[in-house]
């Protein structure tokens, strides 16, 4: 169990760190919007981590269970997972929005067209 | 209406030239010298009246506002303070009546904005006058530099426009750059700001910081034209004439000079001043100052640069009696301020009379020009000897106590940078009046004529004021002592 | 009863009439709204003033749960002044859009814009009334979220890119903070404030305290926009609608400030910030150096709004060297410069808002013979730059007091120096405005009278009366940012 | 895929169990695992199948796009009013103890409303956002827009 935790984070590290290159390097900007998805999802990761007590069930009443994974980071996560879900839509629809305006959705390419 | 609030109504009087002009100024135009002069009669009675208080009294420290705990917007009439305001106030009358006749002879446009921004400069003039404590000085110093700027640029000329970028900066960035340092330095050494006979130091300040701040304070007081910081003086003179006359010989300058003063004074001390080994060095970066512009206006031949490289170095004459840090000194160089202030008036006038009359602004074309226009050039004339500092006109006295003040320090360099400095002085200035009575013309100015006659009335005055003061100097004398007693 | 959930009120007001906008979607009733909401939290934001200054911290436990279980609202001196500013910015800036936004954007959508920037004022508040480190990352993304869609709506297509780079800046960030807090949990298993602060002193000396301090401090300083963290704002001030940047300009980076302050100085142990990670020489490093090269930068700029979010940068970097010198002194006079920047930048945007709407651009040769064209347009541009320099009678002088006179508490003078020396930059590029308006002149074209309309002036010379004000007497700003600074760092001057 | 006769039959057959376990978990929220924003999203599942399958004019028929704003914003309305009731009522901000005599009911009462709240809104914007993709007509710069 011990390894198991210690494998979720570098999942984490792993996941964050492609999503933060892709952000960077990607010239799509839809790729830019699936890069950041992807480092979010690694902090949701981190946090469900964090919430894993060993041997710990389902935080819900009842009388056979006596030890409970800690249900905040789930709540916290949804709300980033929320969050997360709007900042994707906006960035879609500004996509969108940027290929009607520029014709592409390259970020070079959509420079190029605003220095004309 | 006590001494007290009077101090007040000097700053405003002088606004409510702006109120009149803007609102009067629509419908007669004609009429904004006539407000100007009048309005600078009511506020010179308004100074007159707060000296007529001073000796029964001290005045009272009047606070305007507090912009944040310890530090006030403040003002209180002091002897040297006073001097200045007397001296700004009655020359603003005069410049008033000039300035009818120049503006209009030399056909300027925008009068509303210029005789606007001349009022305004006059009241941020009364309130470094008045000011009671390092802050509002500076804030009525910056006041001053701001508003004078519109004067400068006036022509909208590209040369007018890089000399009012020249000023601008470096009397902003000196004062940003220098002066609001050393004075939040001071207020964090010492809690203070106001102004205290005695200087507002402890003694447990180290020397060193001391040294600092006066290095600080001198160069941070870019009015004042020490060399390094000149360059910003020779350049305005693109402004019109009345400006060049009343703001760069007396009112702006003289705000430079009398805030080291001020500060020498009242936040060091001149007793403290004396035992910082820094005064000797800087007092000779202001014979430097003395010695070289004279030199550079010998070389000039057109009079406003030459008057306005006169002026720097007849600056640095002030800054020097401030400096050389004893009684005899300070004595000269408030008394200075005031002579030089009637004598460079009445050169500046001068000049502007000859670019009306002959529209001459060179030197070497004014051969013969004193048979013409024989009331300016006398003036003028009058105006060199007060400058010279010969008799029969107050820059002798003046003249004589800086003498011996540097006699006093035993600097015996100092002494001869005085001397010499004079010499100097007669050496360019003397040739014009000389030129113009005994040269004959060249044939060109027959059509010359004498300067319209406003402006010779005021020509009449401050040249006649040179005179008054070698006769009656006593006001000044009585008052410098009260400062160093 | 009322005086009892004020701090609540702050927020939920905003909350309840965001949809009321949406519902009735009519440009004007929304405008309406919006008004009615300014109106109502500038009045709640002096009564929460007032309360905290005469009896103490507001604590509000959100649904009857007390701290350690629910989220609770905290406000004392510090975000008391904070809500201060962003609701007045806010009031003022909602009275200037009607007829600024009626210019920019189209009618069927204003409802909508209206609509988010309600959601983006109740967002600032709620970041600044939080006492909880995981809402306020909450009330970060609903402000961000709605800044996003402000931004989107100018006039110029670039607002989309703009917007889109703010959103993948901004959501970077918003994720680092949500890391950082994570670790803190992970640590202390709380999220409230001041559990956080009771509980962290004794963990100081472990690793992951350090590094949950670096990804908050570095999502923050991206928020804030503080050198070299800086890329998104440019453009996101440049196209956004004029009101809009107006709003930002006095608001948005302010709120993140003060987030940044509060965990600096009161969530994470004493000293943690200055002594034992040093990170504070960093910030002041960036703010000094973003101070001087930013302006400088803004020197080059073409475009007025363009220019004048550089300078923005250049100012929060002044408010970081405040922060940077981690004193109660220092702390301060950051305090008092937000409220002074954003008097005099909403000022500033206000009337190149109006420049917009008489001339249709905003850029610099549109100023040309601005000073006759239109003299109260042209004079807020003015004073406000006066006071971006620090000239006295402005409140920009009184800032650089405070500063200088902090930095020199520690024996900074090489700081003060290049504060005041930033101060010459500054004035470089206000000149260029000033010489371009007043001194250049074209002989060719008739000068018309052409005053911006009174429903933009209005706003705007509020806004500079309150600057010259503010600059003359300095007692309730300077009194106000000093007691926000000792309850933030918990130390008096 | 008008002509797509299997997915539209199976479809139909699919979309009120869909409806109905959304209601299931919405309500149900408070006992087990489940609650507005899952049933939502659920909710607006049903819809957006319903969209994909018989199109976008059909299902804009059934939930015009202004509808579903005004939808969106009375969830969220619904949410404030509650914890503002939860105030006038002498309670702060979303507490639902007083929403009723007895504290317990009342906590039932607020979370069900709350819930219904947040799942009104959820599923709103989930139709909202599939509807305006789908009606979003991509045109070329300066073709208008």
């Amino acid at each position: 169990m011990e390894g198991l935790g210690i494998v979720n984070y570098w999942i984490v590290v792993a996941l964050m760190m492609t999503g933060l290159y892709v952000v960077m390097t990607a010239n799509n900007f839809v790729k830019k919007i699936i890069g950041l998805n992807i480092f979010q999802s690694s902090v949701f990761i981190l946090y469900i981590s964090i919430a894993k007590v060993s041997g710990g069930t389902a935080p819900i009443l009842t009388s056979e269970a006596e030890i409970y994974s800690n249900p905040l980071p789930h709540v916290l996560i949804l709300t980033a997972i929320v969050v997360g879900v709007a900042t994707t839509a906006l960035g879609l629809a500004l996509i969108v929005r940027i290929r009607s305006a520029f014709g592409t959705v390259d970020d070079h390419e959509v420079q190029d067209v605003a220095r004309d | 209406m006590s001494a007290t609030t009077v101090q007040f109504y000097c700053l405003i009087a002088p606004l409510m030239a702006v109120v009149l002009i803007a609102t009067l100024g629509r419908v007669v135009p004609k009429l904004y010298e006539t407000i100007n002069a009048s309005v600078a009669i009511v506020t010179f009675l308004l100074v007159l009246s707060v000296y007529n208080s001073m000796g029964e009294a001290p005045v009272a420290r009047l606070v305007l506002f507090e912009p944040f705990a310890g530090v006030a917007i403040a003002l209180q009439a002091e002897p040297l303070g006073m001097l200045f305001a007397l001296m700004a106030s009655f020359l603003w009358i005069v410049t008033s009546i000039y300035s009818y006749g120049y503006m209009r002879g030399h056909g300027e446009t925008n009068l509303a904005r210029f005789n606007i921004f001349f009022a305004i400069a006059i009241s941020s003039a009364m309130g470094v006058a008045l000011a009671a404590n390092g802050f509002t000085l500076f804030l009525f110093y910056e006041a001053l530099t701001l508003s004078t700027f519109p004067l400068v640029t006036h022509a909208g000329t590209e040369k007018a426009k890089r000399a009012g970028r020249i000023y601008l900066f470096l009397l902003l960035g000196t004062s940003v750059g220098f002066l609001l340092f050393a004075l939040i330095w001071t207020w964090k050494l010492t809690g203070t700001l106001d102004f205290q006979a005695g200087g507002v130091f402890d003694s447990d300040i180290g020397t060193t910081t001391l040294n600092a701040l006066l290095i600080l304070y001198v160069f941070g007081i870019g009015k004042a034209a020490l060399m390094p910081f000149h360059r910003w003086l020779p350049t305005a003179m693109v402004a019109p004439t009345p400006v060049s006359a009343l703001l760069h010989a007396v009112a702006v300058v003289k705000a430079g000079v009398f805030a080291i003063l001020k500060v020498c004074v009242y936040i060091f001390g001149i007793d403290l001043l004396g035992e910082l080994e820094i005064h000797r060095y800087l007092a000779y970066v202001a014979a430097f100052t003395i010695f070289a512009t004279a030199i550079i206006a010998l070389r000039k031949d057109n009079l406003k640069a030459r008057l306005a490289y006169s002026t720097i170095g007849q600056l640095s004459y002030i800054v020097l009696g401030a400096l050389v840090a004893n009684a005899a000194g300070v004595v000269g160089g408030g008394m200075h301020m005031l002579m030089h202030g009637f004598g460079k008036i009445t050169l500046f006038f001068g000049a502007g009379a000859i670019l009306v009359a002959a529209h001459k602004t060179e030197i070497s074309q004014m051969r013969g020009i004193g048979r013409r226009m024989p009331i300016t050039m006398s003036a003028f004339f009058i105006g060199c000897v007060a400058i010279i500092g010969a008799p029969p006109t107050g820059g002798m006295w003046s003249k004589w106590n800086l003498l011996l003040g540097t006699v006093h320090s035993s600097d015996w360099l100092l002494v001869a940078a005085l001397i010499v400095g004079s010499l100097l002085s007669a050496a360019y200035l003397l040739p014009i009046a000389v030129r113009a009575f005994y040269l004959p013309d060249d044939g060109g100015s027959t059509k010359i004529k004498e300067a319209p006659v406003t402006i010779l009335i005021a020509m009449m005055i401050s040249a006649g004021g040179c005179v008054v003061l070698f006769f009656a100097p006593d006001f000044a004398f009585d008052l410098m002592q009260m400062l160093v007693h | 009863m009322l005086s009892f959930h004020l701090s609540a009120l702050q927020v939920v007001i905003p909350l309840l009439a965001a949809p009321l906008c949406a519902i009735f979607r009519g440009p004007r009733i929304s405008w309406l709204i919006a008004l009615a909401v300014g109106l109502a939290c500038a009045v709640n934001s002096l009564a929460i003033l007032n309360q905290v200054n005469t009896s103490g911290e507001i604590i509000y436990a959100l649904g009857g749960w007390a701290a350690p279980w629910g989220i609770e609202y905290r406000i004392d001196s510090a975000n008391a002044f904070i809500l201060l500013i962003i609701s007045f910015i806010y009031l003022v800036g909602i009275f200037y859009a009607r007829d600024s936004i009626k210019a920019e954007v189209p009618e069927h959508s204003r409802c909508w814009l209206y609509t988010a920037w309600i959601l983006c004022f109740s967002g600032l508040s709620g970041i600044t009334v939080s006492g909880d480190v995981f809402n306020v990352f909450v009330f970060l993304e609903v402000s961000s979220l709605s800044t996003y869609i402000l931004i989107s709506f100018g006039k110029d297509r670039r607002c989309l890119t703009a917007a889109l780079r703010y959103l993948i800046m901004g959501t970077i960030a918003a994720t680092f903070y949500l890391i950082g807090i994570g670790f803190l949990y992970a640590l202390t298993g709380t999220l409230n404030m001041a559990d956080l602060a009771e509980r962290l002193p004794g963990l100081a000396s472990q690793n992951t305290v350090a590094v949950a301090f670096g990804f908050v401090v570095l999502g923050l300083a991206i928020k804030m926009a503080l050198f070299p963290l800086h890329a998104w704002l440019p453009n996101a001030y440049a196209y956004a609608p004029n009101a809009v940047t107006a709003f930002l300009a006095g608001t948005a980076t302010k709120a993140a400030v003060y987030v940044f302050m509060r965990l600096a100085f009161a969530i994470f142990p004493d000293d943690f910030f200055s002594d034992l990670t040093s990170t504070h020489v960093i910030v002041l490093a960036a703010g000094i150096i973003s101070a001087i090269l930013t302006s400088a930068i803004a020197i080059f700029q073409d475009d007025l709004k363009r220019l004048f979010a550089w300078s923005s940068i250049g100012q929060i970097g002044y408010i970081a060297v405040g922060l940077g010198l981690a004193s109660s002194a220092g702390v301060a006079a950051s305090f008092l410069h937000l409220f002074n920047h954003a008097l005099m930048k909403t000022a500033i945007f206000m009337a190149i808002g109006g420049l917009f709407i008489t001339t249709g651009s905003t850029t610099i040769a549109a100023l040309e013979n601005a000073g006759r064209r239109m003299p109260w347009t042209m004079a807020a541009i003015l004073i406000g730059g006066f006071s971006l320099i620090g000239v006295p009678f402005t409140t920009g002088f009184i800032s650089k007091w405070y500063l200088v006179s902090a930095a020199l508490e520690q024996n900074h003078w090489w700081l003060a120096g290049l504060i005041l020396i930033g101060s010459l930059v500054t004035a470089a590029y206000v000149w260029k405005i000033v010489e371009i308006a007043y001194f250049r002149k074209n002989p060719d074209t008739q000068i018309v009278r052409q005053e911006a309309p009174l429903s933009l002036l209005i706003p705007t010379w509020v806004l500079v009366t309150a600057n010259i004000y503010f600059g003359i007497d300095a007692q309730f700003t300077g009194s106000t940012a000093t007691l926000a600074a000792t309850a933030i760092t918990g130390i008096t001057p | 895929m008008k002509h797509h006769l299997i997915l539209q039959v199976v479809a139909k057959a699919l979309i009120p169990f869909i409806l109905l376990f959304a209601l299931y978990v919405q309500f149900h929220g408070d006992y087990g695992p489940g609650g507005g924003f899952q049933a939502g999203v659920i909710f607006g599942a049903a819809f957006i199948l319903y969209g994909i399958v018989f199109g976008k004019d059909v299902a804009m028929k059934v939930v015009p796009p202004s509808l579903v704003y005004t939808t969106a914003s009375l969830g969220v309305l619904l949410y404030t009013g509650v914890g503002v009731a939860g105030m006038l009522l002498g309670g702060e901000f979303l507490n639902y103890s007083v929403l009723s005599k007895d504290a317990v009911a009342g906590q039932h009462l607020g979370i069900l409303l709350i819930e219904f709240g947040v799942g009104i809104t959820v599923a709103s914007v989930m139709i909202a956002l599939f509807l305006s993709y789908a009606n979003y007509r991509v045109t070329e710069p300066g073709e208008g827009e």
